[in-house]
């Protein structure tokens, strides 16, 4: 065959991308799922808009007022509106948390594709890693890092990260074992591809569905570990507003003053449903077998 | 064992509407039983009906009586103290509990070098003089010793206890979860994490009326509230504040409420922390700068007494004429002009340790605010705080205080003497000569009416200083079913029940 | 494969030392000195320096990792500072009133998310796909404490079916001890009554604590069998007339279960260390509490013991996982 | 054993050289030898088609080629440099070596469009190369080529029939223009108008530029289209080889005797000469001939295996007779 | 005993609708072995999958009827249907490896599709699974029965698929493309084989292929399918001895069979139409070597040409 140089054939065609995209419309759990969280997001964004409370200023006359036209959701024990709470602690506790778990997914998905692929001394030294990482309490290493790097939001969201990041490597390393068998994966040696490459392009599209799954699992668990270090001096400070503390905080008065832990639990679920529904989408969109 | 038919309110664990057994929920399990070593006031609940001591603490009152001691004298310069001891006291196993057991006990304190040894370090022999007269010399004059007799660590020890050593820890290993005194219980069963329970002990000379009492674990205070309105429980240790008022409506429970010797104050940092602080002007802005009423009911749903001086309502030594700061915001923000502090911004250092902290902490920031100073609520991990105190690293910083022994020596010495600087008692870090020399004078006296005259003097120093703000004293707050009866609460023995004299019907 | 599994249990050893050696040198990193913890509210600076030289915290630290490891060697696990007792006991004690519980736990969730997922799969996208995911999702959105306290409110206050605390009637005598575990020993024994009380007792915060891991699984399973649903040999066999539970379960399930294992190994052993908010609810007696306590009291013997069990179960659990891969999957090479 | 007669073309160069090369899976305690003791060299333009029976170690002695398995024992030169060196494959000039896998459906990336699939292998190269060959021009003039069309290349694997599955395996294995490939029954999926496409595309190209293949199929009459020599496996074990037409037309072992006989064709209605194997089978024994068990001509001389001899030009047996 | 009638399957993707079949109509007799052939792509597997109702989610069936012995497939609840397949109707797929349980036992799979169908215990459903591996001349079938699909050879995979269809034995048994990967010796034992069931067991068969050989050899009639639509069927030797459409005749030249070496082989030039867009006459009218100007404007139906041989065409042709 003669050989013309000509423009490189694009590796992700415009159509591909489309296409994803038009799946994702056609999805429309998806979309629910998109819809909710978006809706949260701007409120989140326009809080100041919606609410014509400041939700860290106390107000001790009006503390454990139950639902009503002032006060949607009811107050807190120093008289804060809870509703406006949520609103300001969606930017910290959601976030925090789902960038946390990208950041953890995104960081377990490619040492564990890397460390299945090679296996070896390689995976031994990952996994047995993984296996530490596992062991420790989460409490002593979050105040440990806490204090080597001093306590921020920042740091917290590192700590979470960071104790997450074993789960996705298993995971992920599972997936890769059983791939690396396949014949796509062994023709692909074949041809002499980087072995980085084959992880990029055939294990990790491959393996990423379980990844997906876990972390939309994993964020609602994030948020309340945010509060957990919270507590602990490492992460948002009081008074802060956060979904995980308020919950923490405020499960002891549910038989009281049931608002008071029961709407942050509300968006909790509502967020971590909508997650779910946009990763079970994603999922979907990704399998090319599910052409609608 | 109980039936287990399913039917209803009776089939849960329910002991609490029997007679013979009184049921205890406190929240959290007991580290150490050994009163050598355990300086845990929660821990006192099972030891103190367990042991006996030289002298006891009187009824309602912070003043002893006689206890095993049945007399006592102390020489004229304070150093001798000497005891004549009630015959027939017996521990659980038979042996008698004379003076060389009380000798013993003391020693084995002494050797085993813990907190409650360093209570004791003033006394520098025992002697056994007979039978039943022992005395102690001390180091240097001590006039709170006596009241030390009569807390938990002066309880007696069988002097058996050595027969349980192990690699020479003087039986410390098996008393952290066995108790062999002369009280008139004994621990007779020990579930970790579960429950304690105490029997008769059928050798004490006081025999009580309820034969079996159980402290068992239930963590959640909501949980103590559903299992105490089922009788389930007698007596609820764990509810917080909050959830106080669904307690009063219950028709089978009784509500007690006294004021406690329990402190809760800010530390104000006037010597390590914000240059500002160590300006006393700054200090009493700060303490004018605090709405008390609104704290106490915010915090502590009212269920609290405004403080008036260091010295707590119900210990002698509490003066009732005390000067004692109240909101004022301009006279605050004209004190904070004078003192040239401007635009101040001060860190508060909190732990999660007391669970009303956190809303403690946001009213007075909310409260400083007013007065222009601007509050950064610093929570830690309650380890880190306890070092962060130690050195000082703090602006302000929450804190509460209960004595150990009834004297205001626990107050005033503790935390004003510049030689306790630190988590030793002076935590915020003041020193003033005077107020150091004052100090050390009415520790050594022994004439009460002397003592009292020179700390009602110091107390107006600091008052005016400010060293601390002095925020409230916590009520003890206690939901009893209606079926307990007896019950005699004694500020310095907060947590722990007369439980040879309460009945249950 | 025995020479692997030799070789993990080798690795083991390496696994211990290294997670000890990180825990010693972290909680040495924490502000916080345990001296100050034990000697008492008010201690003063000497009493700190007695204490500290009594647990030997004046030594360098390498010396302190050193005699740890001495111990350890011998099976010594050090005195905790805050009980005072061998903290092997007081591990033992508390380890397993924890292992039941999760196990239990564990056992409620394969068993309800394993069916639920299946079925979500299976009716993709119908009533009963959605009804599970909002179940499931529920269950992992609403913390312990929340759902704890409202099925305790529920089956304890206002219907009296359950009690609320605790592991086992206090009059009911405890079965022989021969697992720890109430439930296995009195069958074991026979006891009856034992066997009830300690049944009524757990069935709750085992049901409480099962959610996020049933979440977790029913997911999973779902996303897994989707997948597998698609697969040629699947279609072969339902052309080959294979139906039923046969078929989602051996051509299904079973291909679908590797990420499933996986998650369930990590998270039952986050389980044993992390059912601290449960136990606290339901007054379980367990290794939750205690290890969150001697974390706040800055306990490092306690801590360190508490690590080397975790990791021991971890790398035991995880083994286990890995083992099953092989035999899931027998085109894995080891 | 002599390979005189293969060697015999100093002229030529020997792409593929294999000396004693064994293949054993050890599955418990039994050992199955996919591939025994073989021995054989493929030159610089050959067709060298392999024949047999299924399962007789066809796509195993691809798989060892191209670093899929390795050999437990003997020695393969790739153009005089050992392909295995203690089990650990050197890889050739990548691009060099290719191949289509028996198995089209799982050997595609299930995730990846048709054109990611096809261009795949270009990523071995360096960016120069890539650039040239994998230009869209380039692209479209292969798929048409293989018979495929320019609007598929978006699509996923599983949205095609088996054969094309088939042909989109071939253009990927041609994208990078190798100079050996490796086709593993390349056309039986594909109905025989696209195979004659596929066979004459491949035909050219081995023209315009000398390719060599490896071509495995079971299908004689494309093998005597397609090769220029046959080696006849059976059980592991080459029983006969040769140039194509002196084995067509003179087979010299039982085994290649019914394999020739048992083609069905439209062309000639041959039913009933197909020849059959023995009436009954004779278990054979450890040293016997590897088709004793099935041979029509079998003798009791059969019980000690023969090795592979020279009959006439280039055409060995592994037949007593 | 099968009949298709006026069969349209499409698919949704979303670049548009792939009208995959068009108006298939064919039938197949008790007894009777029938062929399919065609070009790669032309909607072979398709017809063999709606049959059993297995086709991929985003396939419609839009049009047309499958009854089998009177009832229409295309109604049957799931229930009703999955009685019917393996056991009535049983399909050999075309690609052995994917077809195959990757993670269960050879052997354990045949025995639980034979113990479906029969009432036998599992003893017996062994020596049945062993049978049957012996049947598709599978050497050493006790050691096989343990392996592994990775372990087996692409060939003895596809007899083990081949052996699953079998098991029932079902009455209808649809053959894709089963012997692809088996060589001559092996392909013509496993065709005695499926011969012996159809004449002894009566089981029909629906034989899919692009092996003219093969076809000649087992088919009673043959049917060449192009591009969705059927455009010959008749008995086989006429089919491919006096082949009446172009296409059919194009195929057989095709054929490598004796063919010079050195001569290309005569493919078919020309491509496939594009499904998405049929062209408005005849599909094959593009690569056509006698198209007319009716050929591009009008779609030619099969029509009836002589004894039982139909032809889509409009080429005049005696008879
Ligand atoms: N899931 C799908 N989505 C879109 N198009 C599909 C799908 N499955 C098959 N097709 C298309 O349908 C057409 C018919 O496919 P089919 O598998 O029936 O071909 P075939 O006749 O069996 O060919 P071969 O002989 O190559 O196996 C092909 O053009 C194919 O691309
Ligand atoms: N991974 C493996 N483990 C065990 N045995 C194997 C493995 N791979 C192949 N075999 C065995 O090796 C032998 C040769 O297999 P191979 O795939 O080379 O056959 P083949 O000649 O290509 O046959 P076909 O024409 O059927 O594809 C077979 O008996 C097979 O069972
Ligand atoms: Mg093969
Ligand atoms: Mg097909
Ligand atoms: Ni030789």
């Amino acid at each position: 065959m003669e050989v013309q140089t000509q423009t490189e054939v694009q590796q992700a065609p415009f159509v591909k991308r489309s296409a994803l995209l038009y799946k994702l419309k056609k999805n429309k759990l998806t979309m629910v799922g998109a819809v909710i969280l978006g809706v949260i997001i701007l409120a989140a964004l326009f809080a100041p808009l919606l609410t014509p409370y400041n939700p860290n200023v106390i107000d001790a006359a009006n503390k454990f007022q139950g639902p009503s036209w002032a006060h949607w959701f009811g107050t807190d024990e120093v008289g804060r509106d809870i509703f406006t709470r949520i609103l300001y602690g969606a930017r910290l506790s959601l976030g925090l948390a789902i960038v946390a778990i990208v950041i953890a997914a995104i960081v377990g998905l490619m040492i564990g594709t890397v460390s299945g692929y090679f296996g070896g001394y390689i995976d031994q030294i990952i996994m047995r890693t993984m296996d530490m990482i596992l062991a420790f309490p989460t409490l002593i290493l979050a105040m440990a890092l806490a204090a080597a790097l001093g306590p921020s939001i920042q740091n917290a969201m590192i700590a979470i990260a960071f104790v997450k990041i074993p789960v996705y490597v298993r995971l992920a390393r599972s997936e890769t074992l059983s791939l690396r068998e396949s014949l796509f994966v062994k023709s692909a040696q074949t041809f002499g591809i980087h072995p980085f490459r084959i992880i990029r392009k055939h294990i990790m599209p491959n393996s990423v569905s379980p990844v997906i799954i876990q972390g939309t699992l994993d964020v609602g668990d994030a948020i309340l570990l945010i509060a957990t270090l919270g507590f602990l001096g490492l992460g948002a400070q009081p008074p802060a507003p956060e979904w995980g503390a308020m919950i923490s905080i405020g499960w002891k008065y549910l038989l009281d003053f049931w608002w008071y832990p029961t709407f942050p639990c509300l968006f909790l679920f509502l967020s971590a449903g909508a997650l779910n529904l946009m990763g079970d989408g994603i999922r979907d969109v990704l399998d090319p077998r599910s052409s609608r | 064992p109980s039936d287990d038919k399913g039917d209803g309110t009776e089939t849960a664990d329910g002991q609490g509407g029997e007679k013979e057994i009184l049921t205890v929920a406190m929240t959290a399990d007991q580290g150490t039983l050994d009163p050598a070593v355990t300086m845990d006031n929660s821990a006192w609940k099972i030891t103190y009906p367990a042991y006996e001591r030289l002298v006891e603490y009187d009824g309602e009152s912070t003043e002893v009586k006689p206890g095993v001691a049945k007399d006592w004298n102390v020489s004229d310069d304070g150093k001798k103290w000497t005891f004549t001891l009630n015959e027939g006291h017996k521990f659980s196993d038979g042996t008698e509990l004379n003076a060389e057991a009380v000798k013993a006990s003391f020693e084995r304190t002494l050797a085993i070098e813990n907190g409650p040894a360093e209570v004791y370090s003033v006394i520098s022999e025992i002697n056994v003089e007979s039978d039943y007269v022992v005395s102690f010399e001390l180091g240097e004059n001590f006039p709170p010793f006596l009241s030390t007799l009569a807390a938990n660590y002066g309880g007696i020890v069988n002097p058996k206890v050595l027969e349980h050593e192990k690699d020479g820890d003087l039986g410390q290993n098996y008393l952290a979860t066995n108790t062999m005194g002369s009280g008139s219980y004994e621990l007779t069963e020990w579930k970790q994490g579960e429950y304690i329970k105490l029997s008769i002990n059928k050798e004490a000379k006081v025999q009580p009326s309820i034969p079996e009492v159980y402290f068992r674990i239930v963590a959640d205070g909501a949980t103590q509230r559903m299992q105490l309105e089922k009788g389930e429980i007698d007596i609820a240790e764990g509810i917080p504040t909050e959830q106080i008022e669904s307690v009063k409506s219950m028709e089978q429970v009784e509500l007690l409420q006294k004021p406690s010797l329990l402190v809760d104050y800010v530390y104000v940092n006037s010597s390590k922390g914000n240059e500002a602080l160590k300006n006393p002007k700054v200090r009493q802005a700060l303490s004018y700068g605090i709405d008390y009423e609104s704290m106490i009911n915010v915090v502590h749903q009212g269920y609290a007494t405004p403080m008036r001086g260091p010295v707590p309502d119900g210990l002698w030594g509490h003066n009732p004429a005390s000067f004692q700061y109240e909101l004022d915001i301009n006279k605050a923000k004209s004190l904070l002009e004078e003192a040239g502090a401007k635009d101040l911004t001060l860190t508060l250092l909190y732990s999660d340790n007391k669970t009303w902290w956190e809303t403690e902490a946001l009213t007075i920031q909310a409260n400083l605010k007013e007065i222009g100073v601007d509050v950064k609520l610093n929570k830690v991990a309650y380890a880190t705080s306890r070092e962060m105190m130690e050195k000082g690293e703090f602006d302000l910083s929450l804190g509460v205080w209960s004595p150990d022994f009834g004297d205001p020596y626990m107050f005033m010495n503790y935390w004003y003497d510049s030689e306790n600087l630190g988590l030793a008692g002076n935590r915020a870090f003041y020193q003033n000569e005077e107020v150091d020399k004052l100090l050390r004078q009415a520790a050594t006296s022994n004439d009460q009416e002397e003592r009292e005259a020179l700390y009602y003097e110091i107390q107006d120093i600091v008052i005016e200083e400010a060293p601390y703000i002095l925020l409230f004293q916590k009520d003890f707050v206690l939901p009893v079913s209606h079926s307990v009866k007896g019950f005699v609460y004694n500020p310095m023995l907060e947590g722990i029940y007369n439980l040879a004299e309460m009945t249950k019907q | 494969m025995t020479k692997m599994i030799f070789k993990r249990l080798l690795l083991l050893v390496f696994v211990v030392f290294g997670v000890t050696l990180i825990t010693f040198i972290l909680s040495n990193i924490i502000p916080g000195d345990p001296a100050s913890m034990m000697a008492g509210q008010r201690a003063n600076q000497e009493t700190l320096e007695q204490v500290r030289e009594q647990l030997g915290l004046d030594q360098p630290i390498l010396t302190q990792y050193a005699n740890y490891m001495q111990g350890l060697l011998t099976g010594d696990l050090g005195t905790s500072i805050r009980t005072q007792k061998p903290v092997l006991d007081d591990l033992i004690i508390f380890f397993p009133a924890t292992l039941e519980l999760a196990i239990l736990a564990f056992f409620i969730a394969i068993i309800i998310g394993i069916p639920l997922g299946i079925l979500a799969a299976v009716k993709k996208n119908t009533f009963w796909d959605h009804a599970s995911r909002i179940f499931t999702i529920s269950g992992i959105s609403t913390p312990v404490f929340w759902s704890g306290l409202l099925v305790i409110f529920i089956f304890y206050g206002v219907l009296g079916w359950f009690p609320a605390n605790g592991r086992i009637e206090m009059q009911v005598n405890p079965p022989t001890h021969v697992t720890g575990l109430y439930l296995l020993d009195s069958l074991l024994s026979g006891d009856w009554v034992a066997f009830q009380s300690s049944l009524r007792h757990i069935l709750l915060p085992a049901i409480v604590l099962s959610f996020a891991q049933l979440a977790i699984i029913t997911r999973q399973v779902r996303a897994s069998m989707l997948e597998v649903l698609e697969k040629e040999y699947f279609r072969t066999a339902i052309a080959n007339g294979i139906n039923g539970p046969y078929l989602l379960i051996k051509y299904g399930l079973r291909n679908a279960l590797i990420p499933t294992i996986t998650v369930i190994g990590v998270s039952f052993g986050a389980l044993l260390g992390g059912a601290v908010v449960t136990e606290t609810v339901f007054g379980w007696p367990g290794m939750g509490k205690y290890v969150v306590d001697s974390i706040a009291y800055l306990d490092f013997p306690a801590m360190m013991g508490f690590t080397v069990f975790i990791s021991i179960g971890y790398v035991l659990i995880n083994l286990i996982v890995d083992l099953s891969y092989y035999v899931l999957n027998p085109q894995i090479k080891e | 054993m002599s390979l005189a007669g293969w060697k015999g073309m100093d002229d030529m160069t020997m792409i593929i050289e294999m000396d004693q090369v064994q293949k054993y899976y050890q599955k418990g305690k039994v050992t199955i030898k996919a591939l025994n003791d073989t021995t054989l060299s493929i030159l610089e333009g050959d067709v060298l088609g392999l024949v047999g029976e299924s399962g007789s170690g066809k796509s195993t002695f691809g798989k060892l080629l191209i670093g899929l398995e390795h050999p437990t024992g003997g020695e393969i030169l790739y153009e005089g440099n050992p392909l295995w060196k203690k089990s650990k494959y050197v890889r050739r000039k990548p691009g060099e070596l290719q191949t289509v896998f028996q198995d089209p459906q799982s050997s595609l990336d299930p995730r990846m469009t048709i054109k990611e699939i096809i261009l795949e292998p270009l990523y071995a190269l360096s960016k120069n190369e890539r650039k040239q060959k994998g230009s869209y021009d380039h692209l479209i003039k292969l798929i048409k080529r293989v018979g495929l069309k320019e609007e598929y290349l978006d699509r996923y694997p599983h949205e095609f029939s088996g054969g094309q599955r088939q042909r989109i395996a071939i253009a990927r294995a041609l994208i990078t223009e190798p100079s050996f490939i490796i086709l593993d029954e390349p056309t039986s999926a594909l109905d025989v108008s696209v195979q004659a496409q596929v066979l004459n595309l491949l035909k050219e190209i081995k023209e315009e530029r000398g390719l060599t293949y490896l071509f495995i199929s079971h299908n004689m009459s494309v093998i005597k289209y397609m090769c220029s020599k046959v080696a006849v496996l059976y059980k592991g074990n080459i029983v006969e080889m040769g140039e194509t037409e002196e084995l067509f037309n003179n087979p010299q072992h039982p085994y290649t005797e019914i394999l020739l006989s048992s083609l069905p064709s439209l062309i000639e209605e041959n039913e009933q000469k197909m020849k059959g194997f023995a009436e009954t089978a004779q278990s054979k024994t450890e040293n016997s001939c590897i088709f004793y068990e099935k041979c029509p001509k079998r003798t009791e001389k059969c019980l000690v295996g023969p090795e592979l001899e020279l009959r006439g030009k280039d055409h060995m047996v592994a037949c007593h007779y | 005993m099968l009949e298709i009638k006026n069969l349209h399957v499409n698919f949704q993707t979303f670049r548009g609708t792939i009208e995959a079949l068009k108006n298939i109509n064919l039938t197949v007799d008790e007894k009777e072995v029938v062929g399919i052939v065609g070009e790669s792509g032309s909607g072979k597997s398709i017809t063999a999958l709606s049959i059993l109702n297995l086709l991929e989610k985003n396939a419609d069936i839009i049009d047309g009827e499958i009854s089998y012995r009177g009832e229409n497939l295309l109604t049957l609840s799931k229930k009703e249907i999955q009685t019917i397949r393996g056991k009535k109707i049983a399909m050999v797929f075309q690609e052995p490896m994917t077809a195959l349980h990757p993670t269960m036992k050879v052997g354990e799979q045949l025995s639980e599709v034979i113990r479906r169908h029969r009432v036998v215990s599992k003893k017996e459903a062994k020596q049945l699974m062993i049978n049957a591996l012996k049947d598709v001349h599978i050497h050493n079938p006790e050691y096989v029965a343990k392996q592994y699909p990775f372990e087996l050879s692409g060939g003895m995979r596809q007899r083990i698929v081949i052996a699953l269809a079998m098991a029932a034995p079902p009455d209808l048994l649809i053959a894709d493309e089963p012997t692809t990967a088996l060589d001559v010796t092996i392909q013509h034992e496993i065709l005695q084989l499926m011969k012996e069931l159809n004449e002894k067991k009566g089981t029909s068969i629906l034989f899919i292929t692009h092996d003219l050989g093969v076809v000649s050899e087992v088919c009673d009639r043959t049917i060449v399918m192009y591009a969705g639509e059927v455009i010959e069927s008749g008995v086989t030797k006429e089919v491919l001895y006096a082949p009446q459409h172009p296409y059919t005749k194009a195929l057989i030249e095709a054929l490598p069979d004796g063919k010079d070496a050195n001569e290309p082989l005569k493919a078919i030039h020309g491509e496939v139409p594009n499904l998405m867009e049929r062209p408005a006459g005849c599909a094959f009218a593009s690569r056509c070597q006698h198209v007319m100007e009716v050929c591009k404007m009008k779609q030619p139906h099969l029509t009836h040409w002589q004894n039982q041989h139909d032809v889509a065409c409009w080429l005049e042709r005696d008879g």
